[in-house]
């Protein structure tokens, strides 16, 4: 038998229960380079089997020949949707394990840049999703409103993605004048217009409503006993997020409530996403009017050679972002260690896979919204 | 001039015209979508609105390499864009452009376009199954599951207009409707069954798991490249074009036109470009279902609307 | 948020009095434990403290020994331990923790795949991010070299 | 902690000796085909120049996202910037695509996979390497895992630098990649001749 006989399809395999299918990595819905081994048993999905790693580029090996300072730009890539997040969790390590001071304006900078860059986050997996579905409009009106945010960080940090903003004991600039107007009107516009336009536009649809409800449910055990993070864990009804259980930096001057959503399916994921923009929005308004006046930068050692070992975390749009640094007093980190949410959430697939529909594994994915550079790193 | 001259100057007619409605719609359907996601779509080509685009695309379309998979069922793969595009193109016969313009005016004009329309399902089957590609065999396993239940549905929809008009001949139906105002007055509920049966048919959104490009990459045609993937893409443009004639006759009074004018192609033709875009308009608007949300839809919802359609047809008939 | 740092840190004393605890400045609790009741240590934190949410497992290369940083929650509680293990370096063996937070399995297997450290009891031991043709070797380890043979660019006129 | 004399993170590359990558699936077809071998003179010219307006006005671009410059590509793809203005569309299905945009980082694990898409792509194909990553490893070049380039792996036609690069550089790439397309096939027939001996020479080298 030839090589090409061997590829070509049996009919006693085709026709008998099992057929093996590959997911990816390159495929139209997987987000990125996910590959998904599935074991199909008519269209019923009995067996999944995530390949990941074929965007591991080392972040963690790299940095080790990195100064400190160095390595702030290379975070943003980590999880390319969340980089002012990613900065932050990581500056926040480094700040607490040398000691460095920051100051109060950088602070609030800092939350509302993270806050912004949520909404960002979280606009694009509502049109991801709605394009695993099979709606692409949607999608293009989630990048619509990005544009607008692109425009907002652009006038700050000069990148439309890439920032490098935070800075150990600070962030690079000020505020340029006339900003908060800004962001202020787009704030507004996000709630009062683009919002309900996206509940029109899909949420209220009932195909939507009969793909997403009770589809995919992750139990709260399930939720806690994988690690999973951020939208998951509060779709799956646990009420948790660091920003008010452990707040860091100055997330306990504002009041913001915590969405949770007891059903643990699509739609509860979802939805926890599209109301935590609105929350975002709220922690926004009230850093502009805490906001004080003073400086951006602290003072940093000049010869920074941190020592000890730390572990701290931020929440990140996609969940728990938690670094563990090790410095052995040097001018470069010993070991970064990136504590990925979208690496725990990824784990679960295969037990939601289980018995679901070809087309909700998909769907699967899209809830997840793994980012892969995070994934792999 | 002998018939068989005419007969083939028809026959190129019906191809030019399915090539320019192919290429017609697929800049239609692009410009549309612009349209409704905020874009420009196609601008760069002929102007205006980049109308030249369709040209571009049949072009490349057309000088792009064939790829044949390796290990692809050699006869099967060849001729499944032939057998896909043949009934499409047949449906031309029966279509009544015009009051005298149609190709041959059967007396079984419906049970014609059903039987012939049905046919195609085994160009897609073909398709799936010769590619040798899992994505293509579970599209043409949907199609086949999709295209069988929806086509009751659809032909039973039908049975309402026949009823009235008592007449299978396309044109006899239209005739009947220029004397006694459009069926959709009295066949409402036949047209919603035959419009939800037809997007199930073309596998347009929110019906289009066959293609599921979230799933699926492209359903049954992802292994075919070129001229033979054209032929595809052109079958399935002018299925739409066709469905929509075929709805515009039964129910929006074919060539009629509305307001005392004199019927012609141009009415006719305008009617069903306006079916093409709400087509195009649902697709670019909805997300797509699950298949068994599909299989609830046709054998629950639409096999008992569209009987029960008949017996009501049946009972005013009667009265 | 201390009284449950003392609280943790009494029972843990207590029920297992080899291992060395303190609490960091970050208001964690820390424990060094010997990798033989790494499997206990992490069924009794689990069950009697409630420490239910693994956050991650990170092994760090120190040269002459590996150590495996866990780093465990209590969603309860808001408390927040570290367990440190030290490994040998070249006979790198510890019992698995997946059995106890399912969570725990692709860490364990990304740092496998990272240190070549084996972990006993794990359901599903395989490689996770590295390639199948792997070129051989633990990225993570301060000793790797990479050997990858180099590539030439390739290039067609048109 | 003393680790003063303890070997730092930095990779080091060893030199081996020159391997080709490993290449799944079928055999690197021909080079993409003018007209002017059929049929000399002013109407193949004329063809050429049709074929070449058609494919530089229809390249439907590959749904490929590798990394963060995806984001940018979809981006591009959105409402403000429109790649459909020049008559682009995303297709997931590689063989009816035109091009590939490689937006991303291409690890080792991923090149093969690379290689297998761009061979299923149906002549004549094109490649735009979009960003840092793509072009040279960018960042991430000293990674042990990260192929400096994806023109290490398939032959690239344009590389728009950036990290990732602004959607009107992305565009500005796709029109260099018009031009080249304009141009192609329409030179002398032994220029032409001449240069695809080269080429096959070189590919008997790779």
């Amino acid at each position: 038998m030839s090589e090409i006989e061997a590829r070509r399809l049996k009919a006693e395999e085709v026709g008998h229960e099992k057929l093996i299918l590959n997911l990816g990595p390159q495929h139209p819905s997987t987000h990125g380079v996910l590959r998904v081994i599935t074991t199909l048993e008519g269209e019923r999905i009995t067996e999944a089997e995530p390949d990941i790693g074929f965007l591991h580029r080392n972040f963690e090996k790299i940095v080790e020949g990195w100064t400190w300072s160095q390595v702030i730009p290379l975070t943003d890539r980590n999880d390319y949707l969340a980089n002012i997040n990613n900065e932050h969790a990581y500056v926040l390590a480094v700040e607490k394990l040398a000691g460095i001071e920051v100051p109060e304006r950088a602070e609030y900078i800092r939350v509302i840049m993270s806050e912004l860059n949520r909404i960002a986050s979280h606009l694009l997996t509502f049109g991801t999703f709605a394009m695993d579905m099979g709606a692409f409009t949607p999608f293009l009106y989630g990048f619509r409103e990005r544009e607008l945010l692109y425009d907002i960080f652009e006038k700050v940090t000069g990148a439309r993605m890439m920032h490098n903003y935070v800075r150990l004991s600070g962030v690079r600039n000020d505020l340029p004048d006339g900003w908060d107007k800004e962001v202020l009107e787009f704030l507004d516009r996000l709630e009062n217009d683009v919002i309900p336009d996206y509940y029109d536009l899909l949420i209220k649809n009932p195909i939507f409503e009969a793909r997403s409800l009770g589809v995919g449910v992750l139990t709260k055990e399930d939720a806690i006993a994988y690690g999973a993070a951020g939208p998951i864990l509060r779709g799956s009804g646990i009420d948790w997020d660091l920003r008010r259980d452990m707040p860091y930096s100055i997330y306990d001057r504002f009041d913001f409530e915590v969405i949770t959503r007891e059903e643990g399916d699509h739609y509860a994921r979802f939805m926890v996403r599209m109301d935590e923009m609105i929350e975002s929005a709220k922690i926004i308004r009230q850093a502009f009017e805490q906001m004080p006046e003073g400086p951006v930068m602290g003072k940093v050692p000049r010869v920074l050679k941190p020592e000890g070992d730390i572990y701290s975390a931020v929440e990140g749009p996609r969940g728990e972002i938690g670094v563990y640094l090790v410095g052995d007093g040097n001018f470069k980190p010993y070991r970064v260690k990136w504590r990925a949410p979208s690496f725990s959430n990824l784990s679960i697939l295969p037990l939601m896979a289980k018995g679901q529909f070809v087309a909700d594994i998909v769907l699967t994915i899209g809830t997840l919204d793994p980012i892969f550079g995070e994934v792999d790193r | 001039m002998p018939e068989w001259v005419m007969a083939i100057i028809k026959i190129l007619i019906v191809l030019a015209f399915i090539g320019l409605n192919g290429m017609f719609l697929i800049w239609a359907e692009r410009k549309v979508a612009g349209f409704i996601q905020a874009r420009i779509g196609p601008a760069r080509v002929g102007r205006p609105q980049g109308f030249f685009q369709l040209f571009a695309d049949a072009i490349k379309m057309f000088s792009k390499e064939d790829v044949r998979p390796a290990a692809a069922d050699k006869w099967v793969w060849w001729f499944a864009p032939v057998v896909f595009f043949t009934p499409v193109a047949m449906a031309f016969l029966v279509l009544p452009f015009g009051p005298n313009v149609i190709g041959l005016d059967m007396n079984i004009g419906l049970i014609y376009l059903a039987a012939v329309a049905s046919f195609a399902l085994l160009g897609v089957f073909m398709a799936g199954w010769g590619s040798n590609n899992k994505y293509s065999l579970l599209g043409a396993m949907r199609a086949g599951a999709q295209m069988i239940s929806y086509e009751i549905p659809l032909i039973l929809a039908t049975i309402g207009v026949i009823m009235i008009t008592g007449t299978l001949s396309t044109q006899g139906i239209v005739e009947y409707q220029v004397a006694h105002g459009w069926n959709i007055k009295t066949q409402f509920l036949a047209f919603v069954v035959f419009f939800i049966a037809m997007l199930a048919e073309l596998n347009r959104t929110p019906f289009d798991l066959v293609i599921a490009e979230s799933e699926l990459t492209s359903g049954f045609f992802t292994e075919y490249s070129g001229i033979r993937w054209g032929m595809f893409m052109f079958a399935e443009y002018t299925n739409i074009f066709v469905m929509s004639a075929l709805a515009v006759t039964l129910f929006f009074g074919g060539w009629a036109s509305p307001f005392g004018l004199v019927g012609s192609v141009l009415i006719f033709l305008i009617k069903t470009y306006a079916i093409v875009f709400l087509i195009i308009w649902i697709r670019w608007s909805v997300p797509r279902v699950r298949i068994d949300q599909l299989m609830t839809l046709g054998w629950k919802f639409l096999l008992p609307l569209s009987l029960f359609n008949i017996v009501f047809t049946g009972l005013i008939l009667l009265i | 948020m201390s009284e449950i740092n003392e609280k943790v840190k009494g029972r843990l004393i207590e029920q297992f009095p080899g291992v060395e605890v303190s609490e960091t400045e970050f208001g964690q609790v820390e424990v060094k434990a010997p990798k033989e009741i790494i499997a206990d240590l992490a069924r009794f934190v689990r069950e009697e403290l409630d420490f239910d949410y693994l956050t991650m497992v990170a092994g760090v290369d120190y040269i002459e020994y590996l150590q495996l940083v866990y780093h465990i929650r209590s969603l309860k509680d808001y408390a927040e331990l570290i367990i440190k293990v030290d490994v040998d370096s070249e006979n790198a063996v510890v019992a698995s923790v997946a059995p106890i937070w399912t969570g725990a399995n692709w860490h364990e297997r990304e740092a496998m795949d990272m240190f070549g450290i084996q972990f006993e009891g794990h359901p599903d031991p395989r490689p996770i991010l590295l390639p199948e043709d792997w070129q051989g070797g633990h990225p993570l380890r301060k000793d790797f070299i990479d050997k990858r043979p180099k590539r030439e660019r390739q290039f067609r006129t048109r | 902690m003393d680790v003063s004399k303890k070997l730092r993170g930095t990779v080091r590359i060893q030199e081996a000796p020159m391997t080709d990558v490993k290449v799944m699936g079928s055999q690197e077809s021909e080079i993409a085909p003018g007209v002017w071998q059929h049929a000399p003179g002013v109407v193949t010219t004329s063809l050429q120049t049709a074929l070449n307006w058609g494919r530089q006005n229809s390249m439907w671009y590959l749904t490929f996202g590798l990394a963060c410059c995806a984001i940018e590509m979809m981006a591009t793809g959105g409402s403000r910037y429109d790649f459909d203005r020049f008559g682009m569309v995303p297709w997931p299905s590689p063989r009816q695509a035109d091009l590939m945009i490689v937006s991303g980082t291409v690890t080792e694990k991923m090149a093969p996979r690379v290689r297998t898409l761009w061979e299923q792509m149906a002549e004549p194909r094109y490649v735009i390497a979009m960003g840092a990553c793509a072009t040279n490893g960018g960042p991430y070049h000293q990674g042990y895992n990260v192929v400096d380039g994806v023109d290490k792996v398939i032959p690239v036609d344009v590389y728009v630098p950036g990290c990732p690069p602004r959607p009107e550089a992305l565009l500005y790439g796709v029109v260099q990649l018009q031009r080249k397309i304009n141009v192609a096939g329409k030179q002398e027939p032994e220029k032409q001749k001449q240069e695809k001996v080269e080429s096959e020479a070189v590919k008997e080298d790779v």
